[in-house]
């Protein structure tokens, strides 16, 4: 399914479909999400990848009106580098743990003094939470800043110069 | 199912980095390139999942969970995603503000005259 | 969609529930799914689903444009300061242990701060850049 | 508050950012950043000491002991990136202030000294960590900000090469996060030592051997190796001048670095790569660097953009030093990492003021220099010595012992090709000899140099290329410290 829908986002001219179907993609990433126990991160796309971006994109479409031009060349070079590192991926993940292997180093080393010890430790149940503002938070200040360069880099780019407004000369 | 989540993964990501890198279109590339960083975040969470646990939130009730760590990794991840999209496409506007055209090709085209008008 | 009475009423409901899903999702997630990041993007979907419907200026009057811009630094800001309260009472950066005279009701005040700091900047980034996007498009083209 | 070194070296240009955009003012936001940038510039100065005296320094982020917190982790390769990157944030404050002010709009300059503080953090948070995916997040924030100032250049073309990099940085970060899972996956941990010592019991090698093939292709798109270099050019040409000048002394080094940390101190020790030929492709594509770039560089029309692809080809002596990785290769390459870190900032900080005055830095426009900014001119001509790698500049002592490593090797044919790079690199310095010196300046034009602010740290960044090269107790003494960390295994 999602498979199908990338393809489409591929091949699809019309810049509006290619946005709503990426929305459809993020939505149905959530749900694989959901299944994979990870809820926190579930909600974080569902509302992320699905809205604010879908929101991002339509509100950039708007602005610059267009659709995708036929490509002027046959993209052989990138569909080689493509399949080049899918080759590369498929080399490395087979020697990884088997899914839902319990023995397997993530759920043995680091992972359990969380599950174990982060109720006592900082008295929030959810370990999501506890991992990522306490045990991780340098990384979660790290991630607020990303948000923040975003923010004021959008700012700075998008800001009318004096000129534009009329108000300088 | 052993490595199967891998091989849907690896098709995401390729197809999305394929979308990034051969298509001209400036937005396009963009939504190329989150599908791609989407994808990235099954390799990291598949593997965290165990099958008959549940969710890393410690209750009474349960005795297993999936992998929490992984899961940090990837919020992180989404916010340094939706961040990136977010200049990119500022930029895009810009870009079609200066140049009249969000496709790599005509915009290199435009450079090519003025080099050349110079 | 302006004058559309129905989107209008119907807008102006769902305001105050979205803004009480937020905080749910900012103040529950110690306990369920959800933090600081995912309320602040509800809280941030919430004001501009009141600019899509009433008009950006309309929703500039609700939160003026200078205040969201202070508000992205000052979320960072607690979110820091934080760790530098850590470090003033004696422990390392991000140190939530020395908050409080028992070290795990210092790591949930930690917790908690650092948690409303993410809120505040992920709401007013996505706010700003909304808006950033928004009233670039009121203007002739080129 | 001293054993807070190591946090407050990334915190304080950290949090001058965000206080820069409650301050709004550009005259505050650059006193902020400056303060900020001489405070981190201090702090590592005073970090390195620390090492050089008492050894490594680990700090527990939050107190969470590694590898369940962050440990940021000060040793002697570090100490020695951090006193580079924090140096050049310094040294080009002063001179910002006239230039930003005569290259950005006005009302987006506190926003551009927010985002150089950001960017002088996320390198510094890189240099520092102990964590391989802080590493990721500050490599991040360095980007971003770093895709901010690029677009903040003159002219729509910093637009594009601006959103050239974004693609480009991105698709590199994805690597490297793609990279660093398949580590996760196989070991279990995402600390650095950690990492090393349980790598070395893995018995599957595929999913190392993938994580190392895309650590390396993820870097090398941000480091600009050969051929993953095409963003640079235009990023350079385009950008600001003060952006390109930290940028080519800084950005590019601290990837290498991190790329440097990956192969001597996580896969090497682990000896999972026994047999795989790493070093043999790097110096290939480290040969290919510098002849085809330096020969790029030789017809080149503008001068900005000739030294931007002149650091294309300087990368590739960094890079083929680690090819070879016998000790005084290793020493060249580190030692390279801050001479041509120094010299580029010199000559950019240098083009900078012709920017300033003349606006344009095609050689069309440069007939004459050297009589209308005789400075400027010869600085850039000293500068260009030590790019060379004339005795008794910084150039010469990391390229001398770059040729000593190769020689040991028995590689005659590297030898070969670092002189035949040198004699290339002559033939591009000339280029702007002649123009500057020997074609006649256009009629009525009167000597007409950068104001003071921005000669003096010119003229202490063209001093320090040829103090560097005399005096060599700093970049190679450190050098040899930090390749004895590298080959005694991490410890």
């Amino acid at each position: 399914m999602m498979a199908v829908l990338v393809v489409a986002v591929a091949v699809q001219r019309n810049l509006f479909s290619v946005v709503v179907l990426t929305g459809i993609y993020s939505f149905l990433m959530a749900t694989v999400m959901v299944a994979l126990d990870a809820v926190d991160v579930a909600m974080t796309e569902a509302s992320v990848g699905a809205g604010i971006s879908t929101v991002l994109l339509l509100g950039a479409l708007y602005l610059v009106r267009a659709d995708e031009a036929k490509p002027m060349h046959r993209p052989l070079l990138p569909l080689l580098v493509s399949i080049g590192v899918g080759v590369a991926l498929v080399y490395g993940t087979l020697g990884l743990p088997a899914f839902s292997d319990p023995s397997a180093p993530i759920h043995t080393h680091v992972a359990p003094r969380y599950l174990n010890d982060a109720l006592r430790e900082t008295g929030v149940p959810n370990v999501v939470t506890a991992v990522l503002a306490s045990y991780r938070g340098f990384d979660t200040l790290g991630e607020a800043m990303v948000v923040f360069t975003a923010g004021a880099g959008v700012v700075a780019l998008l800001r009318r110069r004096r000129r534009d407004v009329g108000d300088g000369k | 199912m052993g490595h199967y989540s891998y091989f849907v993964t690896i098709f995401l990501m390729v197809a999305g980095l394929y979308v990034t890198i051969a298509r001209g279109n400036l937005v396009k590339k963009l939504v190329g390139l989150s599908i791609c960083q989407t994808s990235v975040y099954l390799l990291y969470l598949a593997p965290g999942k165990l099958i008959g646990a549940t969710a890393p939130i410690v209750a009474p009730q349960y005795a297993t969970y999936s992998n929490p760590l992984p899961h940090v990794l990837i919020l992180t991840a989404i916010v340094v995603g939706v961040a990136t999209l977010a200049l990119g496409l500022a930029l895009v506007v810009r870009i079609r503000e200066a140049y009249g055209s969000i496709e790599e090709d005509q915009i290199l085209a435009e450079d090519g005259r003025r080099d050349a008008a110079a | 969609m302006k004058n559309d009475l129905v989107l209008r009423v119907v807008a102006k409901l769902f305001m105050p529930f979205m803004l009480l899903f937020a905080l749910y999702v900012q103040f529950h997630g110690e306990l369920g799914p959800g933090g600081g990041f995912q309320a602040g993007v509800i809280v941030a979907a919430a004001v501009i689903l009141y600019a899509i419907v009433f008009g950006l200026p309309a929703a500039r009057r609700l939160v003026p444009d200078a205040i969201v811009e202070s508000m992205m630094a000052i979320g960072v800001l607690i979110y820091a300061g934080v760790g530098v309260a850590g470090l003033l009472m004696g422990g390392a950066y991000l140190d939530y242990f020395v908050l409080d005279r028992d070290p795990v009701h210092g790591q949930e005040r930690g917790i908690f701060w650092v948690e409303v700091g993410v809120a505040i900047t992920v709401s007013s980034v996505m706010l700003k850049i909304f808006s950033m996007f928004a009233s670039r498009g009121h203007d002739p083209d080129e | 508050m001293l054993e807070h070194l190591p946090a407050l070296q990334v915190v304080v240009p950290l949090m001058s950012a965000p206080l820069i955009v409650l301050l709004r003012r550009p005259g505050a936001a650059w006193l902020v950043s400056t303060l900020a940038s001489f405070a981190a510039f201090a702090i590592a100065v005073a970090l390195a000491l620390r090492v050089a005296a008492t050894g490594t320094v680990s700090y527990a982020m939050g107190s969470w002991p590694p590898p369940w917190g962050i440990e940021y982790r000060v040793d002697a390769l570090s100490a020695f990136m951090l006193v580079l990157v924090a140096g050049v944030a310094a040294l080009v404050m002063p001179y910002a202030r006239r230039s930003v002010a005569a290259e950005v709009p006005e009302r987006q300059v506190y926003l551009f000294y927010a985002m150089y503080c950001l960017c002088v953090a996320g390198l510094l948070g890189m240099t520092i960590t102990g964590d391989l995916f802080n590493v990721f997040v500050f490599l991040e924030i360095s980007s971003l900000s770093t895709y901010v100032l690029i677009a903040l250049g003159r002219g729509r073309r910093a637009l594009l090469a601006a959103f050239q990099y974004l693609i480009v940085g991105t698709i590199g970060a994805t690597f490297y996060v793609i990279g660093i899972g398949l580590l996760y996956l196989v070991t279990g941990s995402l600390n650095f030592v950690d990492v090393a010592q349980r790598l070395s019991g893995v018995g599957e090698l595929r999913p190392v051997l993938a994580a190392l093939a895309f650590i390396t292709v993820g870097l090398g798109l941000k480091l600009a190796l050969f051929p993953l270099h095409q963003w640079l050019p235009n990023a350079y040409a385009y950008a600001p001048s003060v952006v390109t000048t930290f940028l080519a002394a800084t950005a590019t080094k601290v990837s290498v670095y991190v790329l440097v940390r990956f192969y001597f101190l996580v896969f090497a020790p682990s000896q999972a790569l026994e047999g795989v030929p790493v070093g043999a492709v790097l110096v290939a594509l480290s040969a290919a660097a510098i002849l085809a770039m330096s020969l790029v560089a030789v017809f080149q029309p503008d001068l900005k953009r000739m030294f931007a692809y002149s650091s294309v080809a300087q990368i590739g002596y960094i890079t083929l030093g680690l090819g070879v990785a016998n000790e005084s290769a290793l020493t060249g390459s580190l030692a390279h990492l801050v001479n041509h870190g120094v010299t580029k900032c010199a000559l950019f900080l240098l083009v900078g003021g012709i920017v300033l005055r003349g606006g344009d830095t095609s050689f069309a426009s440069l007939a004459g220099l050297g009589r209308r900014m005789p400075w400027t001119s010869f600085g850039i001509v000293i500068a260009g010595l030590s790019l060379i790698g004339v005795p008794a500049t910084a150039g010469f002592t990391s390229k001398w012992y770059l040729i000593a490593g190769a020689a040991e090797q028995g590689s005659w044919w590297i030898v070969a090709l670092l002189v035949a790079g040198s004699l290339i690199a002559v033939a591009y310095v000339w280029r702007f000899v002649e123009v500057a010196y020997l074609a006649p300046a256009p009629a009525g034009a009167a000597v007409h140099e950068p104001p003071w602010s921005m000669r003096i740290p010119q003229a202490v960044a063209v001093a320090l290329c040829v103090v560097l090269g005399l005096f060599t107790a700093f970049n190679v003494g450190y050098a040899r410290r930090a390749v004895d960390l590298l080959l005694g295994g991490g410890q």
